[in-house]
């Protein structure tokens, strides 16, 4: 029984199979899935395929909170990269596309991770600045349009599938390996959360602390790259004004729902894509219910403090419950 | 002080105090007596309970069983606050005081003089001023306190306590960052107070320092009472029998026979090495097998020569050297790549990683020595945590413990662990025995001699003279942040370590507040 | 005075900015350009004064903006729809935010969770609150919000202090005494630097985190009032973005996001610096949207970065204290 | 710090600053909303070429949707003194005071796209808008009039919330379908006026109603949600534009393209050319004291694939859109 449980995370898949059935309950068709077009069809697929970019960026974002730093400038990213995916898609190949696009979420990050590395901004005021004025350079490239492309290859990206799932949805999966392998298959997850944990005491021990702090932002430029691609592509277009807006929020609240803390430290990239997903699950659940929109805040901030609360370490009650299904004393 | 036969009912007494956490039985029913005006000595190894009883006393912890009475009346406060409200004030060995707010304020806050709703900031500076003048600072008081060494930090939370009209104020480990002079002028003011009919609880790991202040000591060990003893009349070996429980020779000289380290071969060296205004240029050889000791007074010049050697601070001159080629320290990644250590003084916030675990700690060097692409698998890390937890007798044996959790010679442990995982040809301790109980402070030391036997070359700092004379085969003597003289061989002990840092004016300076 | 070089070094890089501003449009060195600089970020300058507690205490308040929008609506709907006099709605509106701040407070404190989570439900529960009152935008025709938003102080030159800048000016002076000469406000420095050393040292912790977001959430409550007067109007989408201007205020301001150290007054003159960068923009008027947002992250970070790079040179000289006893 | 370093990082800021003003006949200022979607940026361009055209020095301050950026803009331009003002107001009320203001300095001023609350009547010159509770009731009407008797379900896809547009829209669409029983609205969710949040909506929609075969008919409060709509019902397997009807609003090029495809319907057009006729009135009134109508309305166009899309394309798809 304790093997099979992880180590962490009870809340948070708690969380998700309580939402899961709250939308089950709204929904009656929620848990349906049909292949069309040889694609997986339903709204659990829904929820993966719109849950991928905050999925996504939570991917980058968790790790720069675990270096105790905070990546306000996401969105931003995502809108300069799809911008870029999307003026170039109809006249050049794929490669070049991406390349282009993740180079250009490479240099935000660098940019980001230079600013508080280097020059030792606060986190929040060295992103706040990329936040502001990205979103005017992503602008910039589109000349405020919408830029659409018929490129195959990047539609592809966006509504293709792969053995049935989206491709968006694979790209993420493929995305939470990699980093998981190159995080954990590496040293770096031992540093980064070295690093987040006692930064004088691990530059003391030898860590690179500025090269480990520089690469998570270069990391999360990436992740925000790549999300910024996928929403271009979902809609055939990039929406300079609004790809990505106050997604960074969404990031930041789906790694701390997934039990990374503010303070950095331990971090998991799983529970941080977890928590991405029942940010989306209760999403769409809104959607379905057929409520009135101008619910839809409140229902949020009611699942996000019922989250949150659930995961507090000063509800006994509920550490209680998690212990003993652990088959552990509290 | 008064004599031992008092009428009246003690100033504290504390009557069969119980306190468990979860399975753990941390106190069982210890009984504590402090008279006014007296210096009590709380001693005990790590984990013996004196935190606990401590924490129980002021109302941090709820005691399971016991009562605590203050001048006959019983009282239970349910916080810190409430035991300050009471008049018993802790004041512990990381100053808990606000280095962001100026000196005044930290003596006054939560209790400025008001006038109108508005603090009174001139009144309450004259009063911070004639406050400190009684402990013998005369400093400007609206400064922020961080500006100030850690001593003056201490003098300060302890001017607070006292004049919170506390009537039992309990020292936990005050002496631990403060040098000798420092020390002295501490206790100046703790027989000051006592004159005034404070009792005191004194605890700490300096056994001289307890023989030198303390009337009477009680002694813990794995949560009960083990006794309570007039100082005069407790041999050393019989208190230190009382702590551990079992037989154990004092300190242990090994120093190895004078005369070989002549022949002993050169594994760094620094010429002309330092930087302006940090710690003036020196001359340094450090060799394979031998430990050299760093004496001299805090702020001396000890940590700075130290971080230089380890490459944690930058020369602007001078150049160093290991096997006789030359090389660059910029940084501790440097230092590393050339086999050095260093164990930092402070080691909550300069060495452990307290969230993660005893064996992430352990490897953390090595990882970063061997970098990113060549990770250890875990089944060597696990191998590494195993053999170093045995090695050094880490208690608890549990590599997946969060470092944080341990005690604070096991934490040293850990760091040492984690530069023998390196295998480094030098290595840097700073105070590597500071705040440490007297078994684990014995073992450190023993360790330190092994290491150097396996052919390590050691630099080591301590403030305890005792200490590094029964180590060192070398003694640099610093003062004013310079080194001022190189003590070999037969002229390593304590008098003549004193007799160079005092060279003149610390004599003078002690002879003034004595 | 606690952090006094940041805050000289911003009020020099205000000066100088608005010196070079002039320089180009000699229009903008009149006092009209200074009243309406007052007035226009009236309800920022007052916002701003309770995120400064916030951000000096360690905390962060993200909540502010919809606090602000929130409060327009249900003004707006007291005065219009339910027939409440207007004091009474101000009164019971900042009951109400107060009381929402103190929640947050009580929520961060009790359940020990970051202020950065909380308050941010806290942006969309108020946010989706006042969707629920009122999704279109209510005018308000009470005769006393023509009284008020019609009064202004003449300057010479043509410039108007207007009642809402009066507020703000008000406002910000008592923050500045409450934070600098109460107790009150050595305790928001001292949990700034210290959450658990403030509570060894007496400060009731969990008392002041609900006070001071109560603080904030009152001011965010004022400062709703006020943007309800600038405009007449209240309006469910009102102040959305606030916070972040907010907290750049701050920080421009020279207080320091990990806490423990700021002021009042630079928060002000961050509020006036970032005006200032928005009526050049406006002076110019050639930018185009994403030119404006690039613009106004370019002067962000000209700001930021000259300000560490006068505080860093203001530093070095200083030679570390030596401290010995006596 | 030196006076030196002072004086270089002074040359910085100086240099952030040093961009050329021009002179013209007549200036005047516009507060632009923001280019929150692809029709704003295309008033913007079209606000700026009539200008081009007619030589007026037109300073243009973007707002990024808020209200007291606006506010602040009136407030400068009246500083500057311009020679007109035009506005379109992000929101209908909270401009007495500040177009007081500008009428104390007599600078007239005109709104363009929107209306503000009556209680402001007498102090702007004249409103360039169209009526957008028309705008949905044009919709509502052309969906009426295609469907006919038979019974349909009609999703819609709003603004967002609290806009007065996405208000006025959904006002006046169903106002016009209430009088058809047959017609009736079963799912309405705001898409925040986003093709993306457009998309995802409709996907729910889809799975909500049947996997969309109860679903008859899609409006939209813009064309960019219908876009992303669109995309949403062809990756489900359905064919917009003949197993669902859509309808949407503004006339952008893309609408047209869908059109031309087949799979969009109609849309009602809001042109983007609400600075010409402003120009002209300014020009008239300043020269010889013309006062204009209180409001200029503008035509609400219906336009569906009947109506040469390929032209409507074309025509539109260098205006920035």
């Amino acid at each position: 029984m304790t093997a099979l449980l992880p180590r962490r995370g009870l809340a948070q898949i708690l969380a998700l199979i309580v939402i899961l059935a709250v939308d089950r309950v709204v929904s009656p068709q929620f848990f349906d899935l049909r292949l069309q077009d040889g694609r997986l069809f339903g709204s659990l697929i829904d929820v993966l395929n719109r849950g991928t970019p905050v999925a996504l960026l939570s991917l980058g974002m968790v790790l720069v909170i675990a270096t105790r730093g905070i990546d306000l400038s996401v969105g931003a990213v995502m809108a300069i990269c799809g911008a870029i995916a999307a003026s170039l898609a109809d006249s050049h190949g794929l490669p070049v596309v991406l390349a282009a696009a993740l180079g250009a979420g490479l240099i935000c990050g660098l940019w980001n991770g230079f600013l508080v590395a280097v020059l030792g901004m606060q986190p929040i005021v060295a992103t706040l600045i990329l936040m502001v004025a990205g979103r005017g350079i992503a602008q910039l490239i589109t000349e405020g349009r919408i830029v659409t492309f018929s490129s195959p290859d990047l539609v592809w990206l966006g509504n293709g599938s792969v053995l049935g799932l989206p491709v968006p949805v694979a790209i993420a999966l493929g995305m939470l390996i990699l980093t998981g392998a190159v995080v954990r298959g590496s040293a770096l997850g031992l540093l980064i959360e070295a690093t987040g944990g006692n930064a004088r005491a691990s530059e003391l021990a030898g860590v690179g602390t500025r090269a480990m702090i520089l690469s998570v932002y270069v990391w999360c430029g990436v992740c925000a790259a790549l999300a910024g691609v996928i929403a271009a592509a979902d809609i055939m277009g990039a929406d300079a004004n609004n790809a990505g807006l106050w997604l960074e929020l969404d990031a930041i609240l789906a790694v701390v729902i997934g039990g990374t803390s503010l303070f950095g430290g331990r971090f998991s990239l799983v529970l941080a894509v977890l928590g991405a997903l029942i940010i989306q699950t209760m999403n769409t659940g809104i959607l379905l219910s057929g409520y009135p929109p101008e619910f839809n805040l409140l229902v949020k901030a009611a699942v996000v403090l019922a989250v949150l609360l659930l995961q507090s370490p000063k509800l006994s009650g509920f550490a209680g419950i998690m212990a003993r299904l652990r088959g552990t004393k509290p | 002080m008064e004599n031992g036969l008092d009428p009246a009912p003690p100033l504290l007494e504390v009557r069969g105090i119980s306190k468990s956490f979860g399975a753990v039985r941390a106190l069982q029913e210890v009984d504590f007596t402090l008279r006014a005006g007296e210096i009590h000595a709380l001693l005990g190894e790590n984990g013996a309970g004196k935190s606990t009883l401590i924490k129980v006393v002021t109302g941090v912890f709820p005691r399971d069983a016991g009562i605590v009475r203050l001048g006959g009346e019983e009282v239970a406060p349910r916080s810190a606050k409430a035991a300050l409200q009471v008049g018993i004030a802790t004041v512990y060995q990381e100053v808990n005081l606000l280095p962001n707010l100026s000196v005044a304020q930290n003596l006054f806050l939560d209790r400025q003089p008001m006038r109108f709703g508005i603090v009174r900031e001139g009144e309450m500076r004259r009063r911070a001023k004639t406050l400190l003048a009684d402990f013998g600072l005369d400093i400007d008081v609206a400064a922020a306190l961080g500006n100030y060494s850690v001593a003056i930090q201490h003098v300060t939370a302890i001017a607070r306590a006292v004049d919170l009209s506390a009537r039992v104020l309990i020292l936990d480990e005050p002496t631990a960052s403060l040098d000798r002079h420092e020390v002295e002028i501490l206790f100046g003011i703790m027989r000051q107070l006592a004159k005034r009919g404070i009792g005191i609880v004194f605890v700490s790991h300096f056994l001289d320092q307890v023989y030198e202040i303390s009337d009477r000591i009680t002694v813990l060990r794995n949560g009960r009472l083990v006794g309570e003893r007039e100082t005069a009349s407790l041999p050393r070996l019989d208190l230190i029998r009382m702590m551990l429980g079992r037989e154990l020779a004092e300190t242990t000289s090994v120093r190895a026979s004078e005369g070989e380290h002549g022949a002993r071969e050169v594994c760094a060296s620094f010429e002309n090495y330092g930087k302006a205004g940090y710690v003036a240029p020196f001359n340094l050889e450090l060799r394979r097998g031998e430990v050299v000791g760093l004496a001299g007074l805090l702020g001396s010049g000890r940590t700075e020569t130290a971080r230089l050697v380890f490459g944690a601070e930058r020369a602007d001159g001078g150049q160093a050297r290991v096997e006789g080629a030359p090389v660059r320290l910029q940084s501790p990644r440097d230092g590393v790549r050339h086999g050095f250590g260093y164990c930092p003084e402070e080691r909550k916030t300069d060495g452990i990683v307290a969230e993660l675990s005893v064996r992430e700690n352990i490897v953390l060097a090595l990882q970063a020595k061997r970098g990113l692409h060549r990770p250890l698998s875990r089944r060597e890390q696990d191998e590494i945590a195993k053999r170093y937890v045995k090695m050094l007798d880490i208690r608890p044996p549990d590599p997946e413990r969060p470092v944080g959790l341990l005690s604070g010679g096991n934490q040293q442990k850990v760091l040492l662990a984690r530069w023998l995982a390196t295998s480094p040809r030098l290595l840097v301790l700073d105070e590597p025995t500071r705040g440490i109980d007297v078994g684990a402070h014995a073992e450190i030391i023993r360790l330190i001699r092994e290491l150097c036997d396996d052919g390590l070359a050691l630099l080591v700092i301590s403030s305890e003279l005792d200490e590094i004379v029964t180590y060192s085969d070398r003694v640099v003597v610093l003062r004013d942040r310079a080194h001022v003289e190189e003590l070999a061989g037969e002229a390593v002990d304590v008098g003549n370590i004193l007799a160079a840092i005092a060279a003149d004016s610390v004599t003078v300076a002690l002879e003034a507040h004595t | 005075m606690k952090g006094l070089p940041p805050v000289v070094i911003t009020a020099f890089v205000l000066v100088a900015g608005f010196a070079l501003c002039a320089v180009q449009f000699p229009n903008i060195a009149s006092t009209r350009v200074v009243g309406n600089l007052l007035t226009d970020n009236a309800f920022l300058g007052i916002v701003a004064t309770g995120m400064t507690f916030v951000i000096i205490s360690g905390g962060i308040d993200l909540s502010v903006g919809s606090v602000i929008g929130f409060t327009t609506v249900f003004v707006a709907l007291a005065i219009e729809r339910w027939g409440v006099p207007p004091l009474v709605a101000f009164v019971a509106i900042l009951v109400l935010s107060a009381g929402f701040g103190a929640a947050m407070g009580a929520i961060i404190h009790v359940f020990d969770l970051p202020p950065f989570i909380v308050t941010l439900a806290g942006m969309f529960l108020a946010r989706g609150a006042s969707f629920l009152l009122s999704t279109e935008s209510v005018p308000i025709t009470a005769p006393v919000y023509s009284t008020v938003s019609d009064f202004a102080l003449r300057m010479p030159g043509g410039g108007r202090l207007t009642a809402v800048a009066i507020i703000m000016i008000v406002i910000v002076i008592g923050g500045a005494l409450l934070l600098h000469l109460t107790r009150f406000g050595a305790n928001v420095y001292a949990l700034g630097g210290s959450r658990t050393t403030a509570s060894l040292m007496g400060v009731a912790v969990g008392k002041m985190t609900v006070k001071i977001y109560m603080l904030s959430s009152l001011l965010a409550g004022i400062a709703g009032i006020v943007f309800s007067f600038y405009t007449s109007a209240g309006y469910s989408l009102s102040a959305v973005g606030v916070e972040l201007d907010t907290i750049a205020a701050v920080v421009i301001g020279g207080t320091l996001l990990t806490g423990g150290q700021g002021s009042v007054i630079g928060t002000f003159l961050g509020v006036l610096i970032q005006g200032m960068i928005q009526t050049y923009i406006n002076f110019d008027g050639t930018l185009s949207s994403w030119w404006t947002k690039i613009a106004t992250g370019v002067l962000l970070f000209a700001f930021i970065a000259l300000q560490q790079g006068l505080v860093a040179l203001a530093r070095r000289p200083v030679a570390k204290r030596a401290g010995a006893a006596s | 710090m030196t006076p030196k370093a002072l004086f270089a990082a002074s040359a910085t800021v100086a240099l952030l600053f040093a961009l050329p003003a021009n002179a013209a006949e007549l200036t005047i200022g516009f507060s632009q909303i923001g280019s929150e979607s692809g029709w704003r940026a295309a008033e913007t361009s079209v606000s700026k070429q009539e200008a081009a055209k007619r030589k007026v020095n037109l300073k243009i301050a973007d707002a990024q949707q808020k209200q007291e950026n606006q506010i602040k803009a009136i407030r400068s331009f009246i500083a500057q003194n311009v020679d007109a003002i035009f506005l379109a107001p992000v929101v209908s009320t909270g401009w007495d005071s500040v177009l007081k203001e500008a009428k104390e300095a007599k600078i007239p001023v005109v709104l363009l796209d929107r209306d503000i609350d009556p209680s402001g009547k007498e102090l702007y010159l004249t409103a360039v808008t169209s009526d957008s509770v028309h705008e949905g009731a044009v919709a509502g009407d052309w969906l009426a009039k295609t469907v006919g008797d038979k019974a349909c379900n009609v999703v819609e896809l709003q603004g967002t919330v609290g806009a007065s547009v996405a208000a006025n829209r959904k006002k006046g669409f169903d106002t016009a379908v209430a009088k058809h029983p047959n017609l009736k609205v079963v799912r309405s969710q705001t898409g925040d006026f986003t093709r993306a949040k457009g998309k995802e909506v409709m996907e729910s929609f889809i799975k909500a109603e049947g996997g969309g075969k109860n679903i008859c008919a899609v409006y939209a409060h813009n064309d960019d949600m219908m876009v992303g709509a669109i995309q949403a019902m062809k990756e489900a397997g359905l064919k917009p534009g003949k197993d669902i009807l859509t309808v949407s609003i503004d006339a952008v090029p893309d609408i047209f393209k869908a059109m031309v495809a087949g799979e969009a319907n109609a849309t009602v057009e809001l042109t983007p050319n609400m600075a010409g006729p402003a120009f002209d009135v300014v020009a008239a009134f300043k020269e010889k004291g013309t006062v204009p109508p209180k409001w200029i309305q503008t035509e609400s166009r219906l336009l569906t694939a009947a109506d040469n899309p390929q032209k409507e394309y074309d025509s539109k798809k260098g205006l920035g859109y």
